[in-house]
């Protein structure tokens, strides 16, 4: 159906406007400017609060912007899948907005086009508005990635920029071989007209395109070469946002593009094999990282890939898993940045640690044990969602791709543990202990790790929600119902 | 469960009483004959017939009687209690003992058991050449304990049981042709290769090497610790011989042919013991586990085919 | 067909070839040289293929602009989606090559250099990661500021 | 609220009290009676569970996921419940008092203990796959965090413990997912009602997924390099507990799921394709190498724990192999030794730990003649190494006679014979432990050493009397035993107080050690009455070849114990499973260092054009360009 509820557009609409007004209001003054952007964030928050209360049920909202219908006009499409990552979004940019660092404003006003280009991103129904959120996205994360101020972040950036410019035009290529095979570029439209139009290898070259190019934020195989060295230089807030909530926003969309337009077994495959180099190659790497803050940024790597993985397993519990993993990940892995953000430096040099700030050590233990998917833990409900598809599906790759996971599985929980267990440990000879933790810097650790905690005993409604919101987002047909009616 | 018909009070207290001193006294005569078969050898006299009992009163009697500690005095008791136990449970003519209670694998270990004993009332003398002793001994007893046990298994199976009174039982029903040294002949030869061993006489008798460590486990037993071992050897020699006689010659049907057959096996021993230097720890174990257990293994394997 | 119908076609093909050939050169740019500037230049050459790529697929022979005269259609006009997206895809690369050049003047400052595996072996020397280059690394974990290794060079 | 509601309980509360408030001195004493009152209520679940098909559930069911997660208890899980609580009953014990006083880390020792115990309830209590994989996390998880708590070496090793137990629970995990995928449900009966049905394929996967999982955790051969350290750096109530109860639980998933879901009647139709073997003569020959090879290393141990460590995971092979003839003497057998083996193991590690309580070390070659000085705990050892060795009067010589027995009587007389050898080896192995420690000089620095305390001595003398006593009447035990046979589905044993007959030789313990004491009675008899008096001399007054000894002179031999041994088979110990354990870290090495450089130094758009340039080829491959 197509909504009434224009609050749709203030996600997106809020934080630009803001952005654009906090650099005006900044030269005023610096404290107004990011009274501004502080405010605009919890509005964000509540606005995406607001539409979870409308979608909620199961309803969408679609919002045709500026009164032209689709697939001509521009569309807005919410459902629950694009509220949840809403939510994680304006949660996350909450928790790690930034603290006075030197720079003004600079640093609100680019966290700010985050927040609405990210927005834009999972609500666009059109591919073009995609690209265009995206590279608001992408080019807001550049500016993030530059803010720390250090040699390397500036050099971490500008690779980051030319992989990611590069990626940005190739899966605008990816859009013009649509264009080209369908003539639209409505996604509800594409949906209808691809089994005609885009089942061709035409089809699975547009498709790898555009993963590849929408794939470099959401850590893809090949081209996340630039995850390491951006986390490690990037300040640790920056590091937490783009791995926690940007490289979701980047896998929702691949999983839209999957769902309605490129549901054929080639592009399944795809995304399986990239998706499981993603994870071997992760967690391998991860084994070597010389310090907590690589380690996070491989295993992230690796996590992308299981979220990929899942969803090409052609089930909606597949998507469910997906979706779960991503969840997860999003709530877990900003908590331990924030530590290795702290504790940086060689691993070996971890000793002691514990002694010097207990919370942050059991912080993060129970944050590993769930990533690593150790019952009663969420990640363990959500691994066994994940595995279980895996190992159900008709197709016996993915059982093999269960194996590696699990295979995998150990070697996460080895180099998570080799750290772990030394903080433990007193020093290794002369060297001094980590410095100690201020609780104020720990505070998102805290709150994330008792917001897993909590889920522990929330499993089965979390589970059976996410399964209803998987059986929606899974069924194309719905999607087009409800944008293009009468079109199904 | 099976019913065993216990044996009548007086029977059973009869047989605890008179097995022992059947094997005592029958141990003591095998000891005589080993040093008489020695001195024939070594063209000498040998001892008078009752020397064996002089050596024991005079050890018993002797003024010296040196204790180590507790242990080494509840070593000589285990020694004692242990093979008469044994005893106990081997079956002879007439006698069937406590044999239904416990078959020959319980046999087996209780045989172990003194020699235990014995290690420990070593080790508590606080000798590095009885230690060194103890260490040989049971390194040997790894090595003859090996084809030793491949033979009474083998034995087992081929009897179907291993309950020393059906053991013997079936060999007497069946004659000669069904004794165990006609049925599993590579058993029977590995079994007398390693009873050999067991019995620790030359050329396994690395762990005594008087002139080495001072005659080893013995070093600082004197007295009635001494003589304690010497009853213990009369023990030793009676239940290997009546063991082997049992498993592959037969059992004994009555005294008057069941004695001739265990003094043969111990003749055995002595014969081949008189022949030998000794070998080294290492070399025992190595020709243990060549030729005696590759007999035993081949041995097995016919038994095997034919089970 | 008419003549003018065939050069239409060739046209066609001329702009597709040029567009692929135009992303071709600009990818060896971006992955052969080390030069930093020449790479975001190959940069450049990739998006304008594909703006080019874009445009010729809205290409249709013999068409017009797609421009209302008078509020009534003249004929067959060339599908005009794609050269609006194209506009934007334009002003979204002008930026971000302005992003591009502007961290490449940075990177020139801190790291004293323009060879881009330069820069990631000084990035790696100061986060401490030198466990595969111990000729170029000062030191497991020592941060060495950037000014003073440019001094080093000099 | 039933009575496994109300075990499981209490069993979390005192983790969560312990933990809280372990430090206190009264901690062990508390610890006693919330185990004893333990194993009361285990003991009271006895009734229904004795013919074998009832159980005790719990009133706990959550829905996760859609699935119900179901714990109940059946009479396998009954028995090894008894030894979980009791054996944390002896252990509260032995930590009640000095040992207690002096632990830096009292709190973490009695909570892990409280922890584990809980776990291993849970995972024994599990009602289906589901739950039991979560037990099974759970008690491994538990094991990890009482193995690492004194740090650096013990670190060490629980850290590869952790390695081998999360590779095993992963095995486990897949063969549960795929019996999931299979036959749609993680209930018991479902499974066991579709075996059958399965392809053989299929069923070697489970068989090789679940045999490994549960595999490691016993430490079977190629699995055991974990477990003797991980063991033996625990401190001593913690690590006589892990000794005795830990790897068991690994028996019980094996006897739970091969045995009873799967089946091992299933198992032996498994044939090998080439040679004539089947699944389950393949796990008992595994079983046999993991009682011979172990073994055989422990005898070469320089340390009194990794010794005895070493000789549990052999002991375990036992279990294993007896449990698999699956004949009613043999699975009789492997359950007896299961409770056999805790109360001599755990009687063995406390009083070595009584020892480096009073002389700080257990390094064999650095003890002797503690004898003189320590005789209670010397008797604890005694009896101990006796069961160990499985030498009559103790129980251990029941249920290895019993597994000998069954062995002989099902035709497998290979197997005999490696069992048999590694009880040779272990007879060795434990008299260099009890001598070097105990027999031999008294070292001048540990003249003044006293005994152990009571609270100490006494569980460990009460542990080696519960052995001796099931040895004496080995039917107390057997009658235990039978609940878990009838759960399993095997037929009951029929067994007396003193042993069992069969038709092809009995065995009656009342007779063997009655006439075994009454023997001895009548050796002492005769050492006292008859012959000469004897006295008592220094150890210092001793034959020495001429030499005067003194203090400062060593006069023990305890160094390499067996040098004509170790000549001749020390080349056959070439560490092939360390190099294989090495070579794949260094595997796993080489490959996470190649990806790391992979990440790090190239320029990274060249990878993307790579993908780009073979994704292109696959798509018109695919479409059929």
């Amino acid at each position: 159906m197509i909504g009434t509820a224009h609050q749709i557009v203030l996600p997106v609409v809020l934080p630009l406007l803001a952005a654009f007004l906090l650099p005006l209001v900044g030269r005023l003054h610096v404290w107004p400017a990011r009274l501004l952007g502080q405010i605009v964030g919890v509005l964000h928050l509540a606005v995406v609060a607001y539409l979870w209360t409308l979608v909620g049920g199961g309803e969408t909202i679609v919002s045709a912007l500026g009164g032209f219908a689709p697939p001509l006009g521009i569309v807005l499409y919410a459902d629950r899948l694009s509220v949840l990552f809403l939510l994680v979004l304006s949660v996350g940019i909450l928790l790690f907005w930034p603290r006075r660092e030197h720079g003004g404003t600079r640093a609100d006003t680019l966290t700010l086009l985050l927040l609405g280009g990210g927005s834009g991103l999972v609500l666009s129904g059109d591919l073009f508005n995609i690209f265009v959120f995206y590279e608001i996205v992408a080019v807001a994360s550049y500016g993030l990635a530059a803010s720390g101020g250090n040699a390397a972040g500036f050099g971490a950036a500008l690779r980051y920029l030319l992989l990611s410019a590069l990626g940005s035009a190739l899966a605008l290529l990816g859009i013009a071989l649509v264009y080209g095979a369908a003539g639209t570029l409505n996604l509800a439209d594409l949906s209808v007209l691809a089994p005609e139009r885009l089942s061709g290898p035409m089809g699975l070259a547009a498709f790898l395109l555009l993963v590849l190019g929408f794939g470099v934020k959401a850590e893809l195989f090949p081209v996340n070469t630039w995850v390491p060295e951006v986390y490690t230089a990037a300040p640790t807030r920056v590091t937490a946002i783009l791995a926690g909530v940007v490289s979701k926003l980047s896998m929702v969309v691949i999983l839209r593009l999957l769902v309605l337009i490129f549901a054929d077994p080639g592009a399944q495959t795809l995304l399986l094999v990239l998706g499981l180099a993603g994870v071997i190659a992760g967690e391998l790497a991860a084994f070597r990282a010389p310090d907590l803050n690589r380690t996070f940024a491989f295993s992230s790597i690796a996590q992308l890939g299981l979220v990929a993985v899942a969803f090409s397993i052609p089930d909606d519990l597949g998507i469910a898993a997906g979706i779960a993993v991503a969840v997860h990940h999003a709530v877990v892995k900003p908590g331990l940045f924030v530590i290795a953000g702290h504790w940086t430096g060689p691993i070996e040099r971890l000793g002691g640690a514990a002694r010097v700030s207990r919370p942050a050590a059991i912080a993060f233990v129970l944050l590993s044990l769930s990533i690593i998917g150790i019952p009663p833990f969420p990640g363990f409900w959500v691994k066994l969602l994940l595995l279980g598809e895996a190992f159900a599906a008709v197709d016996p790759v993915y059982a093999l791709a269960g194996a590696v996971i699990l295979a995998a599985t150990v070697v996460e929980a080895a180099y998570l543990f080799r750290a772990a267990a030394l903080m433990w440990e007193p020093p290794e000879g002369d060297n001094r202990p980590p410095a100690a933790f201020p609780l104020a810097r720990l505070a998102p650790t805290l709150v994330l790790t008792l917001l897993i905690l909590l889920a522990m005993g929330a499993v089965s409604p979390l589970g059976e929600a996410l399964e209803a919101m998987a059986a929606e987002v899974g069924d194309a047909a719905i999607y087009v119902g409800n944008v293009l009616p009468g079109r199904i | 469960m099976v019913e065993i018909a216990n044996p009548g009070m007086l029977e059973l207290v009869v047989d605890l009483v008179l097995m022992p001193i059947v094997a005592f006294v029958v141990g003591l005569a095998l000891v005589l004959m080993a040093r008489r078969v020695r001195a024939k050898i070594e063209r000498r006299v040998g001892p008078p017939f009752l020397q064996p009992v002089y050596d024991i009163v005079k050890l018993y009697s002797k003024r010296t009687q040196i204790s180590h500690g507790w242990m080494h005095d509840v070593a000589i008791m285990l020694l004692l209690g242990g093979f008469i136990t044994a005893e106990i449970f081997l079956p002879v003519p007439g006698m069937s003992g406590l044999a239904e209670h416990g078959d020959l694998l319980t046999l087996i270990y209780i045989m172990m058991v003194p020699m235990l004993g014995m290690a420990l009332g070593v080790g508590d003398c606080a000798n590095p050449n009885g230690s060194i002793g103890i260490s040989r001994a049971l390194t040997a007893m790894l090595a003859y304990d090996v084809p030793y046990i491949i033979a009474v298994v083998g034995a087992c199976m081929v009897y179907g049981t291993s309950n020393l009174v059906e053991i013997v039982q079936i060999q007497q029903a069946g004659g000669p042709a069904t004794w165990g040294i006609v049925t599993m002949p590579l058993l029977a030869i590995a079994g007398l290769i390693s009873m050999h061993g067991m019995l620790g006489k030359e050329p396994f008798e690395i762990y005594i090497a008087p002139a080495e460590i001072a005659t080893g486990p013995m070093v600082e037993m004197s007295g009635k610790y001494m003589g304690a071992l010497f009853v213990m050897q009369c023990f030793q020699l009676y239940t290997v011989g009546v063991l082997y006689t049992t498993l592959f010659l037969g059992g004994g049907e009555m005294w008057l042919t069941f004695l001739p057959k265990v003094f043969a096996v111990i003749l055995v021993f002595v014969a081949i013991t008189n022949l030998f230097g000794r070998l080294r720890t290492e070399d025992v174990i190595a020709w243990m586990w060549k030729w005696p257990t590759g007999i035993a293994l081949l041995g097995l394997l016919l038994v095997m085919i034919d089970v | 067909m008419t003549d003018a119908m065939l050069l239409a076609e060739a046209l066609g093909d001329v702009l597709y070839t040029g567009a692929i050939g135009l992303i071709l050169l600009g990818l060896y740019a971006m992955v052969v040289p080390r030069h930093l500037v020449r790479i975001v230049l190959g940069l450049l050459l990739v998006q304008s293929g594909v703006n080019l790529f874009l445009v010729a697929v809205g290409y249709r022979p013999e068409a017009a602009a797609p421009i209302l005269l008078g509020g009534q259609a003249i004929g067959p006009v060339v599908d005009p989606l794609p050269q609006a997206l194209v506009l934007t895809a334009i002003v979204i690369g002008v930026g971000v090559l302005a992003l591009a050049l502007a961290l490449v003047v940075r990177v020139k400052d801190v790291h004293g250099t323009l060879d881009s595996r330069e820069v990631a072996e000084r990035m790696a020397a100061e986060t401490g990661d030198s466990r595969l280059m111990p000729e170029t690394a000062p030191g497991r974990g020592a941060a060495v500021p950037a000014r003073e290794m440019l001094e080093d060079r000099s | 609220m039933s009575l496994l509601d109300l075990l499981l309980l209490l069993s979390l509360l005192t983790t969560l009290y312990l933990y809280a408030f372990g430090n206190h001195r009264n901690a062990g004493h508390l610890g006693m009676v919330v185990y004893a009152v333990a194993t009361g209520l285990v003991i009271a679940m006895a009734g229904p569970l004795a013919d074998g098909t009832g159980a005790v559930g719990s009133t706990f069911a959550p829905v996760m996921l859609g699935h119900v997660l179901s714990w109940s208890m059946d009479g396998l899980g009954w028995f090894f419940a008894l030894l979980t609580t009791g054996a944390a009953f002896f252990a509260s014990w032995y930590m009640s008092g000095e040992w207690n006083a002096e632990q830096p880390n009292k709190r973490i020792q009695h909570g892990t203990l409280a922890l584990n115990v809980f776990c291993m309830l849970l995972l024994l209590s599990s009602g289906d796959l589901l739950s039991l994989f979560i037990g099974w996390e759970f008690v491994s998880w538990a094991a990890f965090l009482m193995m690492t708590q004194l740090g650096s070496h013990a670190a060490r090793a629980a850290f590869r413990y952790m390695l081998y137990a999360l590779a095993g629970a992963m095995a486990v995990f897949a063969a549960i997912l795929i019996v999931k995928a299979q036959i749609g449900s993680f209930a018991f009966a479902d499974l066991r009602a579709a075996v059958p049905a399965l392809s053989d394929g299929l069923k070697w996967l489970l068989f090789g997924l679940f045999g490994l999982g549960f595999g490691v955790k016993m430490a079977i051969v190629p699995f055991h390099l974990w477990q003797a350290p991980a063991y033996s750096f625990t401190p001593g109530a913690s690590s006589a507990f892990l000794n005795a109860v830990s790897a068991r639980m690994g028996l019980f998933a094996i006897l739970l799921v091969l045995g009873k879901l799967i089946g091992f009647a299933t198992l032996s139709d498994l044939a090998l394709p080439l040679i004539p073997m089947d699944a389950k003569t393949l796990l008992m020959w595994v079983a046999a190498i993991t009682m011979v090879v172990p073994t055989f290393i422990a005898l070469m141990q320089t340390d009194a724990r990794m010794l005895l460590t070493w000789h549990g995971i052999g002991q375990g092979g036992y279990m294993l192999l007896g449990v698999l003839v699956a004949t009613p003497l043999g699975t009789a057998a492997g359950l007896m030794h299961v409770l056999n083996y805790a109360s001599y193991q755990m009687a063995l590690v406390l009083a070595v730990f009584a020892v480096i309580h009073r002389t700080g070390t257990a390094d064999l070659d650095e003890l002797g003649g503690l004898i003189k000085r320590m005789p209670f705990t010397y008797l604890a050892l005694l009896m101990g190494i006796i069961g160990l060795a499985g030498l009559p009067p103790m129980n251990g010589f029941v249920s290895k006679w019993m597994i000998y027995k069954s062995l002989l009587d099902t035709q497998q007389p290979l197997l005999l014979i490696a069992a048999f050898v590694g009880t040779l080896g272990t007879i060795l192995s434990v008299y260099k432990l009890i001598h070097n420690i105990f027999l031999g000089q008294l070292r001048a620095e540990h003249q003044k050493v006293g005994e152990a305390p009571g609270s100490m001595l006494a569980p460990m003398l009460i542990l080696a009397g519960i052995g001796f006593a099931t040895g004496f009447f080995p039917g107390l035990a057997l009658g235990v035993v039978d609940v878990a046979q009838a759960a399993l589905g095997v037929e009951l044993l029929p067994h007396g107080l003193g042993g069992v007959y069969l038709a092809t030789g009995s065995l009656n313990m009342i007779w063997v050690v009655g006439i075994m004491i009454g023997a001895i009675g009548f050796g002492a008899f005769v050492f006292y009455v008859i012959g000469n008096r004897r006295y008592g001399v220094h150890q210092f007054d001793n034959y020495a070849g001429g030499h005067f000894l003194s203090a400062d002179i060593r006069y023990h031999f305890s160094h390499e114990f067996y040098p004509g041994l170790a000549r001749l088979i020390g080349p056959w110990y070439r560490g092939s499973v360390v190099n294989m354990e090495n070579g794949l870290m260094i595997g796993l090495k080489t490959a996470g260092d190649l990806w790391h450089g992979a990440f790090r130094i190239a320029y990274t758009p060249f990878y993307l054009l790579v993908a780009l340039a073979i994704g292109l080829w696959w798509a018109g491959l695919d479409g059929g360009f």
